[in-house]
């Protein structure tokens, strides 16, 4: 069976990984999968489900996009009775199956960690890009945490600059560090990579700060800081494999003809720390 | 169509000032047109002409001064002004869209005829078409400007400032680049507006023609104007001594050589130092050249009989089929081979093809020989000094009217433009030299220089071949004239049989020159 | 040879199509799929024919791809204000036009470089929009009428499909067939020789940016009636590829000058290689490397055309 | 008024400062920063004296995004391989330079729009980087001896600054004191008399693009050291900003001429901007309004030293 992979994000980390665990996946059922991407640009995905649709593909995955955003070109597949499945998605109409890490949660839990450290008192730094639908919502579980521990102030935010987040933050931090570089307490990244390219500021500048980062993903760069005891501490990691695994099985009962028993699965979301990488940092 | 109101001249110049930086193009010029004539414009390079009629044109507004028009004060401020006046303008460098035939340009700034609100290509035509058959019968209406030769270009200019009615016409050197029977069409088209009640403005280097066409002169020199009256009351010296401040040195009032004896440096060596065997032109005829060390060729022939072209593949600058030696050896490489083999080359587009704008002159002087100007021979570095040396050398040898040699080309005056594109040469060691209307738009003074520098240069055994449209300058310098038609070669004149009737008839069509037209039996080579 | 010379783009583009259609004879050689293109193609030539407009001044507007962005987030928006459909389109073209018009003062009164005058410009108009939309995808209340505007078929014919060919047949008639269009070429051929004529060359300039950034307004507006939502930065993809239109297009017919038809082929090749590769299943990485030979190659055809030089 | 025409866009900079300065005494306004800033402008100051090459031809090399990507993701992929540091860096710039030299080929060689053949060209090399890095992000297997290239300091100096200052002084060198120098600018002045003065044209712009090529090639690698990972689209910010270093640096010095100073003067505005915005604590959405805002102030500044017209 000929699979569709699309997405409008590939060059993001986490996307690419499930992309790539789920194209493993896919070999091992004996799919044909093909993957496209547009480089964030809805209008072209838009057209490039038409032309699966139109090639009568087997059945559609999108990784990293909400449907509701293409919702015409769904439905048309779903006319065409192509099934649509998404990853790290949203449930929508002719939408079968999402599985996907609850995105508000992940938020959620990226900032009772943080506010935890910090004593629920202290000034934070925000990194965010409320242009993804799933990094947004973790901007809104942040506000929502924000309301419960009213001692904590973002003091400042950054819309991160994609392409190139790390970068971006890494000059960001540099500057942030020099005009309020005494007050920060601890840097929330909506995703990982702001925050390793705040750790690499914080390294060749304030070495010896207190600032605490924590970000979302599970990158592996991320971790390996981590495991570093730099000043990341914890990231919320995603199960991707867990993810394309969930994806690939409820693919397979799809095209056996059967429904899944829910329309959305979410993968467990696991939080890294030093402790629970089993190492002790001074 | 004109009436002169009783008030006064048809248009008067007064005290006209501009000035650019330090330099001061216009200073206090005067000029009297009166409506129905035929009024000349002349001065050295860098007198001042084409500013003044730049601001004429509204393209520049003057620093003091007035302009009355039939009598009342006007201003012109900007070329629309000047168009709804009912002036037209023949800018010296030459102003047409490139991408645009000569309908298209023609037209441009114009209403045009429209059907609809859609424009009517088939009276756009008609009535370029008409304006053409009068002074340019061979000009292609349908061709791309950047396609058209300069002369074509320079029809195709004149052609667009004659499509509507005038009641002044403006020509800044319109002949400069136009062969003698053109010329001369050209002549008949403007006695007949000026017998039409329009004013014409006609500025020219070629001083013969000035005093056959116009019946009446101004001369500017520093940007003032020295001299004014009929034409009638005055000669070739005197404008010359007017337009020079009577410091004329140079034997420039006639530079007309004696034919008799022969050309000084001719070698009597037999064999020749450049030739060239090629297909070429549309028909693809053979096309034989034989230069001799010492000798002068010229090139003439109508507007678009192939002359540039000739001269661009002997430069390598585009390649035909053939064969082209110096001193027996065969010519592989481009531009770049011909120089280090002593070969230079002046091409006929100063603007085009001559220099970049964005160099400085003293840079353009140095661009096709940098090597000569490092401070280590070794390092590609150059010394500023030693261009600075060369730039003032030249600038002083040719005359270059300029402010400064280290501002760009852009603020000289046409003749001064060429002189540069002419004197990057100069103190070179040249076997060959290539030149394509080496003294468009330059004037007398200069002139002089230039041809005295060829001279000098076929004396030292070197070989020039020249295009001219300049008849003048074609039987003042040539020991051989070889007349082209549409690619071809019609006729080679030498010794007495290059007359000046000869060369005209030749370059026409009629009447084979005594010698027979030159055209080889075609060689197995260029069957195929 | 002549041919392959005058038309070598447009060969291209038939040889493209050709080799589609016998490599996928029933997906993408249907004509089905082959409307469908026109479709899909329908945004990007809108934008590159506004891009078009102002390539033909010898000029860039970088800010087309902000002011796609800025009009789809607009009329979200102001929907959400409970405007009615007419009022919400027009005020957006309206808006667009008036960015337009200062991007063009900007390069026709201060002579700033275009390329830079648009980008900051364009910049400009992001922060704009995106303190709009706060940063996010909008995408409630928009009316299913809004909606129609961009998407089914009238008469066999996809909607966006007739808006194309609707501005195609003005823009085209406006640059070849009437004096506005002539003076554009003419002030883009030699602005000296405009300036020399008289031309009212800054009031066209002005216009022929209001006009490009009008259409990219108009592109945004279909681009969200077919996406039901807009995002702050959704017109991003549009700014390399309309361009890239409008230089495959300079290559396709007169000597390099931009042209109404030559964008239509520049942006048909465009989006046939986009089609025909994911119709025929080619790896993503792939896909990247083809759409730039197979480009390279359409550009490069016309060169084997050429005697000698 | 003079200096204003000539040094406007100095002065715009200069001007910049002082004003944040005074905002920002003890943050923006300090030594620190202000070497700060040195570091933070010196990759893009990098790609953007590449491109300075080739716009003083006449001409744009839109691959230099690709290359700064390709050349981080190879680097992490060659020490994977096991090569030693002087290898890997050898190697990628070696193919950096080939890469800008086909682009460069094919714009002399068969005067294809370099618009188009270098959006083309780099779409291929995107792919290309794509497949290498399978599209995600490496990182391991960096030697620390390659990660000291792009960051640390020198004698108090940020190491990136050390290799900005390098690149500007042989590069300025290179333009302004050079035979190659003053032919690149006769080519972009005017090709057809560059042509006819026998300057080696194909030849030069050739060298140009792979010198441009080369510089992205570098600032990849920096960029990858500095970070300690590369990403396939890693260089995906560079390609607009460093036009727009350029293109600011044209309003800086010689009326409308590309130069090495200028676009230093550009990527420092541009540096400035961020830093000094960001330090303020201006809001991101206002952040880009004043960035456009100020960089248009930048280039009209000098219109207000004309005289007339
Ligand atoms: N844009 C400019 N900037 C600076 N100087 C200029 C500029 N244009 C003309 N000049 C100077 O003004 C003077 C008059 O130039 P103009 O072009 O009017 O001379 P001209 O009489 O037409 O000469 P020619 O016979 O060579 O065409 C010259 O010294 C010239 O160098
Ligand atoms: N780039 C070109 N493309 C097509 N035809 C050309 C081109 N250049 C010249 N021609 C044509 O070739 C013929 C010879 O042109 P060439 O320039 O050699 O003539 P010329 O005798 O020097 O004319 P002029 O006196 O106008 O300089 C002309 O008919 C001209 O129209
Ligand atoms: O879910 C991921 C985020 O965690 C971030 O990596 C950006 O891309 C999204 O797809
Ligand atoms: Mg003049
Ligand atoms: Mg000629």
């Amino acid at each position: 069976t000929d699979i569709a992979v699309l997405t409008a994000f590939q060059s993001s980390v986490t996307t690419n990984q499930m992309i790539n665990v789920f194209e493993a996946k896919a070999k091992e059922a004996g799919w044909n999968t093909t993957v496209v991407d547009t480089r964030g640009d809805m209008g072209q995905l838009a057209s490039r489900i038409e032309d699966v649709v139109a090639a009568k593909t087997g059945a559609i995955v999108l990784v990293s996009v909400d449907p509701k955003l293409i919702q015409d070109q769904v439905n048309a597949a779903a006319a065409a009775g192509i099934p649509v499945i998404a990853i790290d998605g949203a449930t929508a109409p002719g939408v079968v199956l999402n599985v996907t890490s609850d995105n508000f949660e992940l938020g959620t839990k990226l900032s009772d960690f943080l506010f935890e450290k910090l004593g629920h008192k202290g000034n934070i730094v925000k990194y965010y890009y409320s242009a993804h639908p799933g990094v947004h919502q973790r901007e809104l579980a942040l506000d929502e945490a924000l309301k419960k521990n009213p001692d904590i102030k973002v003091i400042a935010d950054h819309y991160m600059v994609v392409p190139g987040p790390i970068d971006d933050a890494r000059k960001t931090t540099e500057d942030l560090l020099k005009s309020k570089g005494d007050e920060i307490d601890a840097i929330w990244a909506a995703w990982d990579e702001p925050a390793i390219g705040a750790q690499l500021a914080i390294e060749a500048d304030k070495p010896d700060s207190k600032i605490i980062i924590a970000g979302i993903d599970g990158n592996p760069q991320a971790i390996e800081l981590i495991k570093a005891c730099s000043h990341i501490k914890g990231t919320v990691s995603q199960d991707f494999d867990a993810m394309a695994g969930l994806a690939a099985d409820g693919l397979t009962k799809i095209l056996a003809g059967t429904k899944p028993e829910k329309p959305e699965l979410y993968a467990p979301a696991k939080l890294i720390t030093p402790e629970s990488l089993g190492v002790t940092c001074p | 169509m004109t009436e002169a109101s009783g008030t006064g001249p048809f248009l008067a110049l007064s005290g006209l000032i501009r000035h650019f930086g330090a330099t001061k193009a216009l200073d206090g010029a005067d000029l009297v047109i009166e409506a129905g004539s035929v009024h000349a414009l002349v001065g050295e390079n860098g007198a001042g002409k084409s500013t003044l009629i730049k601001t004429l044109s509204g393209l520049y507004q003057p620093g003091g001064g007035s302009i009355r028009l039939d009598g009342a004060d006007i201003a012109i401020d900007g070329p629309k002004a000047a168009e709804a006046l009912g002036f037209r303008f023949i800018h010296q460098e030459l102003n047409l869209v490139p991408h645009f035939d000569a309908v298209g340009n023609a037209w441009i700034g114009r209403r045009h005829p429209r059907r609809g609100p859609f424009l009517d290509h088939r009276a756009m035509r008609r009535r370029v078409a008409e304006i053409a058959a009068r002074i340019a019968p061979d000009l292609p209406l349908d061709r791309p400007a950047i396609r058209l030769t300069p002369g074509q270009r320079q029809m195709a200019e004149i052609v667009r400032a004659l499509i509507e009615p005038a009641r002044l016409v403006v020509m800044d050197e319109p002949t400069s680049s136009l062969s003698e029977g053109e010329a001369e069409r050209l002549h008949k088209v403007v006695r007949r507006l000026a017998e039409e009640g329009t004013a014409v403005l006609f500025i020219s280097h070629r001083l013969d023609e000035v005093l056959e066409l116009c019946g009446s002169y101004t001369v500017l020199r520093n940007g003032r104007t020295v001299g004014a009256g009929p034409i009638a009351g005055i000669d070739r010296a005197g404008l010359v001594a007017l337009m020079s401040g009577g410091a004329s040195d140079h034997a420039a009032v006639d530079p007309m050589r004696d034919r008799s004896a022969p050309p000084a440096g001719r070698s009597e060596r037999p064999g020749a130092l450049f030739s060239a065997d090629l297909a070429f032109g549309p028909a693809n005829a053979r096309f034989t050249l034989e230069a001799r060390p010492g000798e002068i060729i010229g090139l003439y022939g109508l507007v678009g009989s192939g002359r540039s072209s000739l001269l661009k593949i002997l430069w390598g600058a585009s390649v035909a089929r053939g064969t082209i030696t110096i001193a027996g050896r065969k010519l592989v490489g481009g531009p770049a081979d011909r120089i280090r083999k002593g070969i230079a080359y002046v091409p006929e587009d100063r603007r085009r093809e001559g220099f970049a704008a964005t160099l400085s002159i003293e840079d353009n002087l140095a661009l096709a020989h940098l090597a000569d100007f490092r401070a280590v021979a070794a390092v590609p570095i150059s010394s500023r000094g030693k261009i600075r040396q060369f730039a003032a050398g030249v600038g002083a040898r040719l005359r270059l009217v300029a402010a400064r040699l280290d501002r760009s080309p852009m603020t000289l005056s046409g003749g001064n433009q060429q002189k540069l594109v002419f004197g990057r040469w100069l103190g070179r060691t040249i076997r060959v030299l290539l030149v394509d209307e080496p003294t468009r738009g330059v004037d007398v003074g200069a002139k002089a220089e230039i041809h005295a520098e060829m001279r000098r240069i076929a004396a030292e055994s070197a070989s020039v071949i020249m295009a001219t449209s300049d008849i003048e300058e074609l039987l003042a310098l040539s020991d051989r004239v070889l007349v082209l038609q549409t690619g071809r070669l019609i006729a080679e004149l030498g010794g007495t049989t290059l007359t000046r009737s000869a060369v005209v008839a030749a370059a026409f069509g009629h009447a084979p020159s005594p010698s027979g037209p030159a055209v080889p039996r075609p060689s197995e080579e260029f069957i195929a | 040879m002549i041919l392959l010379r005058r038309y070598g783009t447009l060969l291209a583009l038939a040889l493209i199509i050709v080799i589609f259609a016998i490599a996928s004879p029933h997906a993408f050689g249907t004509v089905a799929n082959l409307v469908n293109i026109t479709q899909q193609m329908a945004l990007l030539a809108i934008v590159a024919i506004g891009a078009t407009l102002v390539m033909v001044l010898g000029e860039f507007d970088l800010s087309v791809s902000s002011v796609v962005s800025w009009a789809g987030i607009a009329s979200v928006a102001l929907f959400g204000t409970g405007l009615g459909l007419p009022a919400v389109i027009a005020l957006v073209l309206v808006s667009s036009l008036l960015m337009g018009s200062i991007s063009g003062f900007l390069v026709a009164r201060f002579s700033v470089p275009s390329f830079i005058a648009t980008l900051a410009f364009g910049t400009v108009i992001g922060g704009f929009t995106f303190w709009v939309s706060n940063g996010a995808t909008l995408f409630s209340g928009i009316p299913p009428a809004f909606r129609d505007l961009g998407r089914g078929m009238i008469l066999g014919i996809p909607v966006p499909t007739l808006w194309l060919a609707g501005v195609a047949v003005i823009f085209w008639l406006l640059l070849d067939q009437t004096e506005f269009g002539r003076r554009l070429y003419a002030i883009g051929g030699n602005r000296e020789a405009a300036r020399l004529v008289g031309l009212p060359v800054r009031r066209d300039m002005v216009v022929a940016f209001a006009l490009c950034a009008g259409l990219s307004g108009l592109a945004g507006l279909l681009l969200t009636a077919r996406l039901g939502s807009a995002h702050p930065t959704g017109g991003g993809g549009y700014l390399l590829q309309a361009y890239a239109a409008v230089f495959l297009g300079m290559t396709a017919f007169r000597e390099g000058e931009p042209s109404i038809p030559g964008t239509l082929v520049g942006a048909a090749i465009i989006a046939v290689i986009s089609n025909g590769l994911t119709i025929l299943g080619v790896p993503s990485f792939l896909q990247d490397v083809m759409t730039g030979a197979i480009i390279l190659a359409a550009v490069l055809i016309r060169h084997f055309g050429r005697d000698g030089d």
